[in-house]
């Protein structure tokens, strides 16, 4: 553990400027695509019911500014860590926290829709957007 | 947890043009507020068939007993073996296919099965919005009104009863949030959760949003029996959901719903066991509920709602399973279909065989074998035609769980089998 | 750095350092084209068991006639029943649980079915790379080298083949594409599409990529039969792909594998229907190849590469399952073993009623019943046999079609109840 933190943040400014991490600041989905890994994600949105409304970032980082540098930011570092070590599982599997921002960029743009079913319960609201359209951004495998 | 929750409680989304109360029973008063669920709640009056699920519309000439002029198909004269089947029981004279919500309390009062037999003030449990007039009778406790109706006959209790089940059978009135009213499936719950070591289970408490969306249907889409002399509803789930926990269950307290007819066998009537067994396949699994294949969300203008039209998802395959599963109608159909066949295949099987069985029973016993003789055959038959039924009662036709509903019909074969030899003893 | 690499590797996914042409057997040779693929092809030597598959590694004392120093678990060790089951056929002197291709012919020569039983020449064609040898036989025609080497003992046709499975099996050298190179699957398919109304079905013209990710498997992963004296390896698929189709096409020729032991019945050996069972189930049904999960794609560097070590995917849930579900690994295990657990469940209770049914008529038999009055017990006793056999012999313990070998082993066991009845009959 100890040695991933301190290789990685030397390490990680290195890959990151490398891989272009510039551009991984902009809203462009091709900034996303730098790294290969992100391509099949990418090639699936191409075909995905949001192409046309919706970049990776609209689902990807809150939809306030400061939400969306910092979470960039955290981001970046575990992807240029991650890209740099190679260990990362496969397939790749969105994080607790990246799933809930998500979530909620969901409901950002649709809560007119969904205002009548998106309520909270009292042993816990577990409704989830993307049980049922988990296909919207990208439909990997099927 | 989720970063969004926090937002979310504070949320009530429902504008209101009436009150609505803890007492208010009419769904129709509820409609005021809620117009597009009430306008869906209604239409559980539609009755078509599906392979193997919905409903036929038959037409019937009312009489003094039973006044219905439409009723749903006769099971029995589809497969008179259920005759044999349940022979010396009120159900070998009227079973129907079941229809729609909206007829539920009708089809129980008018049933033939009320005439043959004196049926108890139980039955209303899951027959009515039973909520308020329980609490009444309790004089505000919902579990001594229960308990009071029990013990009266259904045509004493019937009276007090005016609606099938409503909206406040479902829903809290204050929040709308879903709750369970049924005071069987709270017991059954806390039993069942005991036996998992969870003290004090309490469904309206602790359950999650999504497990309520499945909860609020296992108030009545569940296996049951009356117990004692009280007649206490009681799901019998202490030892757990499946059908060899529940068996084990109903061996230990040696219960039996009647004694068979043609054998004399000490048997058991499965009914409509729906909760249970969706509980053993990958939809559960998968956190799937019954609300997301049987009130799928439907658009409504700009408004997302829970279709309150109650009903086969075959009838409904786009909503209804299209958003998780990217196949054409077409092939989501035959998946279905192709699953129900099988199952109705083996269940064929088992019923040939169950038979089979009977007869054999039937004939030793006036060949003059002794109940010592028989006792080894009577109890397979008990076994065989309680795992048969399990299935032939659950309404899915094995889509709910296909591989255990097979197992279970796998199970009762054997039992078959062996009760068959057991008789085959008897005659050497 | 690694993404340099990955950048790197990315423009040239294919060195082709040396040639290859439609006679290079030895994998070695294609190894120094495709070392990813070689390498992981080589790692098939590996023994890893998981709850009902892969393999355990067993020393063994190397002998004369038997020089290997590991083996797979004996599976009659492992369940004795299966020696009354299969009584007077090679398979219960020695039958083993199935490892990785790297021993298929190793393990094929030196099984002691060869010592008691003379094995045909026709064995060879699924435990060796046969695509040149039977070429050369032929004089370059690929079915008279079948026909040349099936007539023969196996103990002949032997020396001709050196390597397992290999390279060229599935690729054609040129392209790398998928192909076809058994001429029981060619013939196999002809006649299965030839009875869906296809003519001259051409699975290497006519079949789509995909569909070829589990052709190549079904090449060997399938039921067969040694047809006639000229012992002519046939799939027996005329009358269609699942198990009432085959068994009605034994029934029309009258075959049989051997006579049983015990009984004296006309027995049917299953073997290893991998192919059939997945067709039935629903990842066929959803387009879901047999490499998709036994070859899933992994990604080396930049490249995405099929893995070469075919083997259980549960050793290698995330890359076999998490692309398409994305459930925890221990969820989906478990999920499988699941499965597995009740197919197992009912295979033991369908093999205790058949080993009912083998004791009965056989001491039916000892006690002078006639051919003529066992007639109808042994052929439900070949029936029950070969249903029960296959899913026994299905390699997934049911996770294949989950519902489909439930049925199956209902079935069996209904022909055990009808078989044990028919004796009955015999004895009053
Ligand atoms: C530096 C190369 C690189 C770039 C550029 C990149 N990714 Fe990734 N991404 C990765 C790697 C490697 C992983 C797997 C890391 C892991 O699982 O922790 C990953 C994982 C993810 C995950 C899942 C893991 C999590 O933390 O939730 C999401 C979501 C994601 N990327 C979105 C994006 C988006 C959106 C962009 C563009 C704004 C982007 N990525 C750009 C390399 C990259
Ligand atoms: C319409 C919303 C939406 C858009 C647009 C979108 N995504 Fe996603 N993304 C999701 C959701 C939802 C998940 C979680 C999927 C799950 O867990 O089932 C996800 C998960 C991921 C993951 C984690 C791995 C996985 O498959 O779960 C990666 C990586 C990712 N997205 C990358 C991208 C990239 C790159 C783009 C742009 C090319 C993009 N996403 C566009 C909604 C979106
Ligand atoms: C940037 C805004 C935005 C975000 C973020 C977003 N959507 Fe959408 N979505 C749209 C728009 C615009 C449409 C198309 C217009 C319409 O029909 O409302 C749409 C259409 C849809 C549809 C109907 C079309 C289809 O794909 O079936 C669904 C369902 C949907 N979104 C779900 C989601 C879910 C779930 C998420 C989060 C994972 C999400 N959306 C995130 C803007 C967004
Ligand atoms: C994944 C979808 C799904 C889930 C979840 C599900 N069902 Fe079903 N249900 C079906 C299908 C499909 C049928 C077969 C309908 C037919 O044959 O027409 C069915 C049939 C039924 C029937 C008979 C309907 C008829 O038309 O005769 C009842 C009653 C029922 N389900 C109740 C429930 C209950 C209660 C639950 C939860 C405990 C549940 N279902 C969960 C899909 C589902
Ligand atoms: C108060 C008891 C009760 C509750 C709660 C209940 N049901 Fe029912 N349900 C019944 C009865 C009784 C019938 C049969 C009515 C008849 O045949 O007259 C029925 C019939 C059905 C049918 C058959 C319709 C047809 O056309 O064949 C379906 C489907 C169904 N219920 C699903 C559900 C689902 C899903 C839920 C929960 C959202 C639910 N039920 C809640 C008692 C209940
Ligand atoms: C635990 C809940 C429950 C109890 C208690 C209950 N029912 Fe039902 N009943 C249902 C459900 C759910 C259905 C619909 C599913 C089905 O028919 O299998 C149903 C269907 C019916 C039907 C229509 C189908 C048929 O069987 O012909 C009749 C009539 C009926 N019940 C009568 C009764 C009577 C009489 C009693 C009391 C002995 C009773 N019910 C007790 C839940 C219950
Ligand atoms: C239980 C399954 C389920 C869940 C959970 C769910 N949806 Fe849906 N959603 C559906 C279905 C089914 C439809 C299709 C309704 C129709 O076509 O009538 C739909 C439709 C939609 C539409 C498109 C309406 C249209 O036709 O344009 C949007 C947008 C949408 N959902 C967003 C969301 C969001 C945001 C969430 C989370 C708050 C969510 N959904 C949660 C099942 C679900
Ligand atoms: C058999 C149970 C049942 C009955 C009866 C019932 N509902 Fe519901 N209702 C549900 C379920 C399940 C949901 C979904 C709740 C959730 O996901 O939290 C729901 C949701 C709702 C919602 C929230 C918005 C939506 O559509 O999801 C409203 C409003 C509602 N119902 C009104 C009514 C009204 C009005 C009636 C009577 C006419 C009624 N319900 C009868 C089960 C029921
Ligand atoms: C909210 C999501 C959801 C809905 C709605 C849903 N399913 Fe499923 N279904 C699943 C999941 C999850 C699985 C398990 C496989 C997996 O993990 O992908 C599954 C599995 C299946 C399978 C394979 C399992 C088996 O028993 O053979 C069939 C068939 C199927 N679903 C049909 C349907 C049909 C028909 C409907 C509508 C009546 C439906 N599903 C509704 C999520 C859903
Ligand atoms: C959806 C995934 C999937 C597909 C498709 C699939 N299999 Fe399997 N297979 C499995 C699983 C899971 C097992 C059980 C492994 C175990 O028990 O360790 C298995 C077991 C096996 C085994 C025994 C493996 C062992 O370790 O003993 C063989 C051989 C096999 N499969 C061959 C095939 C063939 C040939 C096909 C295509 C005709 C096929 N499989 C298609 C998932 C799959
Ligand atoms: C149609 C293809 C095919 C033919 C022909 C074939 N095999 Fe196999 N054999 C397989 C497959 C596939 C396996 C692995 C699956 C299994 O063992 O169930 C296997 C496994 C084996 C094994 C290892 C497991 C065991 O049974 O102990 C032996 C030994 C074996 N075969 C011997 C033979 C002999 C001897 C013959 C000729 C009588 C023969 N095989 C003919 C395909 C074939
Ligand atoms: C030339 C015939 C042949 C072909 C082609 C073939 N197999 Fe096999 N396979 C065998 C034999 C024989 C064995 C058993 C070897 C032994 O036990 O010595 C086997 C064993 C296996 C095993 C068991 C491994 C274990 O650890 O238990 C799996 C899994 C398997 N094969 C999958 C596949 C898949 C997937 C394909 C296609 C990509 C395939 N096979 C193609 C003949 C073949
Ligand atoms: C039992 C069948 C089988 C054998 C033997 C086999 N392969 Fe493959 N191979 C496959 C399958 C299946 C694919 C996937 C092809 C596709 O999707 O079109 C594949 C793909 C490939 C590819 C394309 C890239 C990739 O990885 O998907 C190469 C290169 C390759 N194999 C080389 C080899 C070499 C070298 C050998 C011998 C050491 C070999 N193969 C042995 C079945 C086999
Ligand atoms: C290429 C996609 C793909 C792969 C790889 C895959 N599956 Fe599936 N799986 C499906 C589809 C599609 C269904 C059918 C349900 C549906 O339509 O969503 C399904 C259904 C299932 C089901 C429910 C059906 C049943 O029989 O109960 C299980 C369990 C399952 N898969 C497990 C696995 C496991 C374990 C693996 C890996 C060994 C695996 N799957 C690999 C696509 C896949
Ligand atoms: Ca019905
Ligand atoms: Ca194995």
């Amino acid at each position: 553990m100890t040695i991933v933190g301190g290789v990685g943040t030397g390490i990680g400014v290195y890959t990151f400027i490398y891989a272009k991490g510039a551009s991984y600041l902009t809203n462009n989905p091709e900034a996303c695509t730098n790294c290969h890994v992100m391509q099949s994600h990418y090639d699936a949105w191409l075909k995905s019911s949001h192409r046309s409304v919706a970049t990776c970032n609209s689902c990807h980082t809150p939809h306030n500014f400061f939400g969306k540098y910092s979470t960039k930011a955290l981001n970046g570092f575990h992807h240029s860590l991650a890209m740099t070590l190679g260990d990362f599982h496969e397939p790749i599997q969105i994080s607790e926290r990246n799933r809930a921002i998500t979530e909620s960029t969901c409901r950002s743009c649709h809560q007119d829709v969904v205002q009548m079913i998106d309520r909270g319960h009292p042993g816990g609201s577990d409704m989830s957007c993307i049980r049922c359209h988990s296909n919207v951004g990208h439909a990997l495998g099927k | 947890v989720n970063i969004f929750e926090h937002k979310q409680a504070a949320k009530n989304p429902f504008y209101r043009v009436t009150e609505i109360t803890d007492e208010t029973v009419d769904p129709e008063v509820w409609g005021k507020n809620f117009p597009l669920q009430f306008d869906d709640y209604k239409k559980t009056v539609d009755q078509v068939r599906t392979r193997f699920g919905g409903s036929e519309a038959v037409p019937h000439t009312p009489t003094n007993v039973d006044p219905r002029s439409v009723v749903a198909q006769s099971r029995l004269e589809e497969d008179p073996r259920l005759k044999t089947m349940w022979s010396g029981y009120a159900f070998s004279k009227d079973f129907r296919e079941e229809r729609g919500h909206a007829f539920m309390l009708m089809d129980q009062t008018y049933t033939e099965r009320q005439v043959v037999s004196k049926q108890a003030g139980t039955c209303i449990h899951c027959h009515a919005s039973v909520y308020v007039p329980y609490k009444k009778a309790g004089g505000g406790d919902l579990i001594k009104g229960f308990e009071h109706f029990n013990q009266m006959s259904y045509a004493e209790a019937r009276p007090s009863f005016t609606h099938p089940v409503a909206c406040i059978d479902c829903h809290d009135p204050k929040s709308m949030q879903l709750r369970v009213t049924r005071p069987g499936f709270l017991e059954g719950m806390k039993a069942l959760m005991a036996g998992r070591g969870i003290k004090d289970y309490d469904v309206n408490k602790m359950a999650t949003r999504q497990e309520m969306r499945s909860f609020v249907c296992g108030q009545c889409h569940v296996e049951y029996y009356f117990k004692g002399k009280e007649k206490r509803l009681v799901y019998p789930w202490v030892k757990g959901l499946n059908i060899d926990n529940i068996m084990a269950y109903y061996d230990e307290i040696k219960f039996k719903d009647w004694i068979h007819g043609e054998t004399g066998a000490e048997v058991l009537k499965a009914q409509h066991p729906e909760f249970e067994m969706w509980n053993m396949g990958i939809h559960a699994r998968s956190g799937v509920a019954c609300a997301d294949c049987h009130m799928p969300y439907k658009r409504v203008g700009a408004l997302k709602i829970s279709d309150h039209w109650v009903r086969s998802p075959l009838l409904n395959i786009n909503a209804a399973c299209q958003t998780c599963h990217k196949w054409p109608e077409a092939e989501l159909k035959s998946r279905v279909e192709e699953i129900q066949q099988k199952t109705f295949e083996m269940r064929n099987i088992a019923m040939d065989a169950l038979m089979e069985l009977i007869a054999g029973i039937k004939s030793a016993k006036e060949a003059g074998a002794t109940d010592d003789q028989l006792k080894l055959a009577r109890d397979y038959q008990r076994r065989a035609q309680f795992y048969l039924d399990f299935v032939e009662a659950e309404n899915s036709t094995g889509f709910h769980a296909p591989q255990e509903a097979a197992r279970i019909l796998a199970k009762s074969i054997d039992f078959t089998r062996k009760g068959q030899l057991a008789l085959k003893i008897v005659k050497n």
